[in-house]
This record gives structure tokens, sequence and C-alpha cells, in this order.
């Protein structure tokens, strides 16, 4: 049981990446929209984030550094500033997005407004990140967030034709009456959410907070390789059952509601409790990666004690900036902005933090004054490269799409 | 082996005996004929100095009015380091040093006055 | 005030004959038999190169392709000048 | 490079950021756009629409609960009402767009008109009635699109 419970930090760093409030409606609108037809960018995802979580699971277990700390180390302070502005304001509306849709979750139990739900649910994050030990928040909301599964258990109850969702995931185009750049626009927002770097931020401070030593390498690397792909599974849910109920009725998905509505369609009432409990914990698990990361950030990169491991007294700049960043986030959500559109801003930044994150990742993995014999082998190395060069194309291409589409109009 | 200050010691972290963090090593004070590293310089004030121009003033401007009893940044003599490799790991535990001034303000005026900050989480 | 490193990494250096040889990109030390490190080198690199990512050490092995590019720029130009003939370009 | 040509780039950078923004705001609006602008209002007016009815066969049928399908008309009345919104920002350039904006201007009174209020309004006539207006809007979005 231990050990299963161990695998527990990759699951949640996926959900933080795959089915955060921010993915699963933008999941739900490619469903809707280009059918199953990006079910090959969640495979290019889950093996970009794979790759690059392995490499900085690796680093951290052995070397006992964050992935910040290489950034800063590897790229200079400059640099280093360059990324921690962008990654901090990723992390931070990435945040006030989860806090949004934890009370949009609430809001479809209760039937009351979201933003009433807001600052009972940023108190609640707070409190969280502030009492409960890491290794209960991860598997309360990493095993919780499974819920999910629901969606994907419905893709068999709803009896699509499977030949037609086979042609669809087989055609890499989009279908008629959509164009190539919102098919494209779609595409890089799904990747980049899949590679979004305060994943491995997280997953890497998460294995200091845990003390992996290089005997955890196992455990580091069953994470990664279980955790992701089942993220990337939770996400596919979305994308199909939206596929089957959405598409062909010409509906096109953006809000939170009908995202989780094919769940109460093949399972009732039951299966829609299961799918919004499910988002509950994925948005509140993705709150408190994103909180967390944000304080992770700042604290590494200036070298400020952080974590969980230690007393609040003992890291008080850090749980300054983790609570300075709820609070934030809730000012901005009390705009009324809406928290789903917020994650599409994201994408702006990504532009600049994708390539300067996994880029020394890589470099260190590399480094035998770190990692003694446990470097990179060819494969790794060869997988690294490819993607660092899908992650620069993609981050060049996104703000062009981006502002010709109208994001994604 | 040789030991490249730039590549080996400038923005690495440094941790105290018990692995905790005590700073970035933001700058290194060369001893009077800089034929010597004397001691690291951690703190947003040395970090400012590096930057150099209008953030940089910035930064070090912000520092320096945090902490009104120091005249230059927080220096850990050389003689205090035990090892470097990732990271550079002090002989001593961070108690002994001089706390940074944000910390101990935030400590006392913010984090502390929470219940439950002196508990582990 | 005394010296610190970031005053003397990213001057411009020349050699004994007073050509350019670049800046400072590193300064080598070597621990003496108090473990004080010393002062033995300074590493200067023409061009606008300032960091190498790690590719001056021996330990940083690939990917291939970054390994090249690193190793060709340094190669072609980086000098290690000795603390003794050091000369800072004023 | 020096402060002041970053400064220079920076300047100039925002000069032509701020022109283009001012010569799109400006720009009168030609068929194109208003054609964008009339069939993005007549897909969120049916999207809304169509999820409400999936939402009330759904609630009729005891699949999804009360609060839920309150809060899944709550959203399709919001997005009604931006699609409204966005539909009278634009006027009709010319006479084939004065066309389409006779069409869809009922149109999107009617939507608003048979979306029930709140769960207890849904019924299998209210249902009904969302039918015709779904179809009619359907229909425009295949004729322009």
């Amino acid at each position: 049981m231990k050990r299963l419970l161990a695998v527990t930090l990759g699951i949640l760093t996926a959900i933080g990446g795959f089915v955060d409030i921010g993915d699963i409606v933008s999941t739900s609108e490619s469903g809707s929209r280009f059918g199953v037809a990006h079910t090959w960018v969640l495979v290019v995802g889950i093996i970009g984030i794979c790759v690059y979580a392995e490499m900085s699971g690796r680093v951290t277990a052995i070397s006992t550094r964050p992935v910040f700390d290489l950034i800063r180390e590897r790229l200079g302070p400059r640099i280093g500033l360059v990324n921690l502005l962008g990654s901090y304001l990723i992390t931070l509306l990435t945040l006030a997005a989860e806090i949004g849709g934890v009370a949009l979750a609430l809001q479809l139990l209760s039937g009351a407004s979201y933003l009433l739900w807001v600052p009972a649910a940023a108190i609640v994050l707070w409190l969280a990140l502030w009492r409960v030990k890491f290794e209960t928040l991860e598997r309360v909301f990493g095993l919780s967030g499974l819920a999910l599964v629901v969606l994907l258990v419905s893709i068999f109850w709803l009896h699509p034709d499977f030949a037609d969702l086979k042609g669809q995931a087989t055609t890499f185009s989009p279908p008629k009456g959509e164009n190539w750049p919102t098919y494209f626009f779609m595409a890089i927002a799904l990747f980049a959410s899949a590679m979004t770097p305060y994943e491995v931020f997280f997953f890497s401070s998460g294995g200091v907070e845990e003390r992996w030593t290089p005997r955890d390498l196992t455990i580091s690397r069953i994470n990664v390789f279980l955790g992701f792909p089942l993220g990337g599974l939770l996400a596919f849910g979305f994308l199909a059952t939206s596929a089957i109920v959405f598409e062909p009725i010409g509906v096109d998905v953006s809000t939170l509601g009908q995202a989780v509505l094919p769940a109460g369609m093949a399972f009732g009432r039951i299966g829609l409790g299961l799918a919004i409990l499910g988002v509950f914990a994925a948005t509140f698990g993705a709150a408190m990666e994103t909180g967390l990361s944000a304080g992770y950030t700042v604290a590494q990169y200036f070298g400020w004690s952080w974590g969980k491991f230690l007393r609040p007294r003992q890291a008080a700049r850090f749980h300054v900036v983790v609570l300075v960043s709820i609070l934030l986030a809730v000012a901005a959500l009390l705009t009324t902005i809406d928290p789903i559109q917020l994650t599409e801003y994201m994408l702006i930044f990504s532009a600049v933090v994708l390539p300067l994150t996994y880029l020394p990742i890589l470099v260190v993995a590399n480094d035998r004054g770190y990692l003694g014999d446990k470097v990179n082998g060819p494969f790794a190395n060869i997988m690294g490269v490819i993607y660092l060069i899908i992650v620069v194309a993609a981050a060049v291409a996104a703000v062009p799409v981006m502002i010709f589409t109208g994001m994604g109009g | 082996m040789p030991l490249l200050i730039a590549f080996d010691l400038l923005d690495r972290q440094i941790l105290d005996r018990d692995g905790i963090p005590v700073g970035k090593v933001d700058d290194v004070e060369l001893s009077p004929d800089s034929r010597y590293v004397a001691a690291l310089l951690t703190g947003q004030r040395a970090l400012g100095a590096r930057f150099g121009g209008v953030l940089g003033r910035w930064i070090t401007g912000t520092a320096a009015r945090l902490d009104t009893d120091r005249t230059g940044p927080r220096r850990i003599e050389y003689a205090l380091v035990a090892k470097v490799d990732s990271a550079v790991h002090l002989s001593v535990r961070r108690e002994l040093l001089t706390p940074p001034a944000l910390e101990a303000w935030l400590d006392e005026h913010v984090i502390g006055r929470i219940p439950g900050a002196s508990d582990a989480g | 005030m005394p010296a610190k490193a970031s005053d003397l990494l990213g001057r411009r250096v020349l050699a004994a004959d007073g050509k350019p040889l670049g800046r400072i990109v590193d300064l080598v030390c070597e621990i003496d038999g108090d473990g004080r490190p010393r002062l033995v080198a300074a590493l200067a690199v023409r061009g606008p190169w300032g960091r190498l990512l790690g590719y001056e050490r021996e330990q940083v092995r690939g990917p291939w392709i970054l390994e090249t590019l690193a190793r060709m720029i340094l190669r072609r130009q980086m000098t290690t000048v000795p603390s003794a003939s050091l000369r800072l370009d004023e | 490079m020096r402060a002041t040509s970053w400064a220079a780039t920076g300047l100039v950078a925002a000069a032509l950021a701020w022109g283009g923004a001012g010569y799109l705001a400006t720009k009168p609006t030609d068929f194109h756009d208003y054609r964008v602008a009339a069939v993005g209002a007549a897909q969120t007016a049916y999207d809304a629409l169509a999820s409400a009815d999936l939402t009330g066969t759904a609630l009729l049928a005891g699949r999804v609960t009360g609060p839920y399908a309150d809060s899944m008309l709550g959203d399709a009345r919001d997005a009604l009402a931006g699609a409204a919104k966005q539909f009278a920002r634009v006027s009709p350039p010319d006479q084939r767009t004065q066309k389409m904006r006779d069409e869809l201007g009922p149109l999107l009174i009617k939507a608003n008109a048979v979306l029930p209020g709140t769960a207890s309004d849904i019924t299998d006539k209210t249902l009904d009635n969302l039918k015709p207006v779904e179809d009619a809007l359907d229909q425009f979005l295949e004729e322009h699109e």
C-alpha cells in the first residue's frame, strides 16, 4: 500500500498539467469542435512531460536540487529573473483560475454563484497549505482526482461509433467547417499546458519535500511513467466525451457545466456527482500545486528557505509569497473576470518560459559532476533535444497564432 | 580539482549543516590582495550590485532599506564552507549566522503571529 | 571596500603584448594547504557568450548537438590567463 | 545593447502596437467583420440553447440535479446576453449585412424568451419551445458560416 501511495506526487502533478480548470474546458472545447482529432497532441504532450519530468526527478533525487536552482545556476541571475517573472505570472494566473474552478465546481453542486464560493475556497486552500502535511495533501487530492475516471468510462456507456472516433483520431487536419489556424491554436494551447513549467517545479520540489535520495530514483520514475499518462488519460476522457455528445450537434463547449454533462448523461446523478467531485479535487489539487509553486520558484531563485517540511517560522518569506499569491488571485477573481479565460493568457508567457526551463534541465541531466553515472542515456538525449525543438517551435508560434485567431475564436 | 568561482560558487544554493537553505551565493568576496577567496556574499544587496543599472539599484535599495543595521551584504566566511558540490554546504547551523533582515521581520510581524507557525507541516 | 568576484567577471583582459583576449567569464582557484581557494587564473572568452552552461568543464557531456556547439565556441575563443600575467583593460 | 537603444526599441515597438491597435479600433466594419460578428453571436446563442435543451432533457430523466441545471441555465443566460451585446456593437455596412441583422436580431430576442429561467421552469413544453429557435439558429449558421 505504501508503495502504491508513493505515486500520488506524480498523479497530482499531472492533474495540474492535464486536467486543471483551463484544460478541462479547453480540452472539452477541442472535443466539441474537432472531435477527437487532437488526441495526438495529448500523446505528444504526455511523452514530452514524461521525458523532462523524468530528468528533473532524477536530478532532484541524486543532487537534492530542485529545478529552479538549476535555472539560475546555469542561465545566470538575469535570464533566471526573466524566467522567474514569466513563470510566476503563469503560476499566478493559473492559481487564480483554479480557485475559480473550485468555486465553479461548488456552484454546480449548490447552485449558488461561484463568486460567493471564491473567498471560502481561498481560505480553505491557504489553511491546507499552512497546516496540512505535504504527503497528506498529495494523497487526498491526487487520489480523489481519479474520480474523473468516470468520464473515461462514460465513453463506453454513451455507445459512440468507434469507427468514427478512430477516423477522427487518425485524421491530422481540422474537420469541415473549422479552419487551420484555430486547429493549431488549440493544439499549441493543449501542448503548452501539458508541458506547463510549474509541473517540473512542483514535481522536483515535491521530491525534496519527500526527502528523495538516490535510492528513490525508482519511485521518481514510477511517479513519472504512471502519473503523467494517467493525467493525460483523464484529459482524454473530457476530449472524447465532448466529441461524442457535443460535436455531432455542433455545440462548442465553453463552460465547466457543459464539460461534465456527458457523465450525467451516461450515469445519471451519481455519474455527474463523481465528475464534479473529480473536478473539485483536480482543481483544488492544481490550486495547491500552483500556490506552492509560486512560493517555490521565488524562494528558490533568491535562495530563501522554503518548503512544508520546515516549520513556517523557518521559511517565513516562502509562506508570505504563498499567502500574497493567494490574495492576488482572489483579488483578480473578484473583478468578475472569467476564470477560464485567465488560463488562456498563460500562453503569452509560456513562449518565454518553456525553453528557459527545459534547456537547463537537459544540460544538467548530462552533467557528471551532478549525476555521476546516472546522466542521460542516448535515448533520453534524443528525446530531450526533439522536445526542446518542439517546445521552441510551439513557443514561437503561440503568440502570432493567438492574435490571428482572436484566441481560438 | 580546481574550483571555478563563477561556475561552482556563484548562483549556487548555500545550505547549513542540516541542509536548510541559507541563501544563494550572490557574490564572492576576495581577500584585500585579490589572491584568495575570503567570503561568500548573499542576499539581495549583493545580487542587486551584480545586476547593475536601474534594476540593480532598485533591488539593492529596497534590500538596504529593510536592513538598516548592516552596511554591506550578508557575509559568510569561506572558512565555514565544508563542501562544494551541487550546493555549497556549511559546517555550521544557520542559527549561528545573522538571519536575513526580511526573514526576521516577516517572522516577527507576520508569520510568527499566525497560529501554528511553529509546527512542522 | 574589498574586491568582489563580480568586479572582475565581465572585465576585458589583454595579453602581454596588449592584444585583447575578450572578457573574463570565470576565475579558477586551487585549494591550498590550509583549504583556502587561491586564485590561479582567469578564463577569458572572445565574443558575446558570457555563460557556457557548464560545457567548459569536462564533466558535462552531450546532448551531442548542444555539446558540439558549445565546444566549437570554446575551442575557438577561450583562453586561460594565469593570475600573474592578468592585465585588465581599464 | 545599451540602455538607450533598448529604450528606443521599446518606444518604437510601443508606438507601432499603439498605432496598430488604433487602426483596428477605428477601422469601419466591412462585410467580413460583420459576418464574423454575426456568426459568432449566432453560434453562442445556439450553444446556449442546445446546452439548455440537453440539460433540460437530462433533468426530466432524473440524470442531473436541480442546482446543476440552475447553473447551466445561468451560464446559458449569460452567454445569450454576451452574444446580444457583441451583435449590437457592430452596425451593418451594406444591404447584404442588413438582411443578416434582420434575420438574426429577432432570433436572439426569441432565444432569450424561450430559455427557461430556472430548473423548476423546465417541462416538456418549455423544452419543445426551444427546438424551433435552435433550428432557426442552426439554419442561419449553415447559410452564413
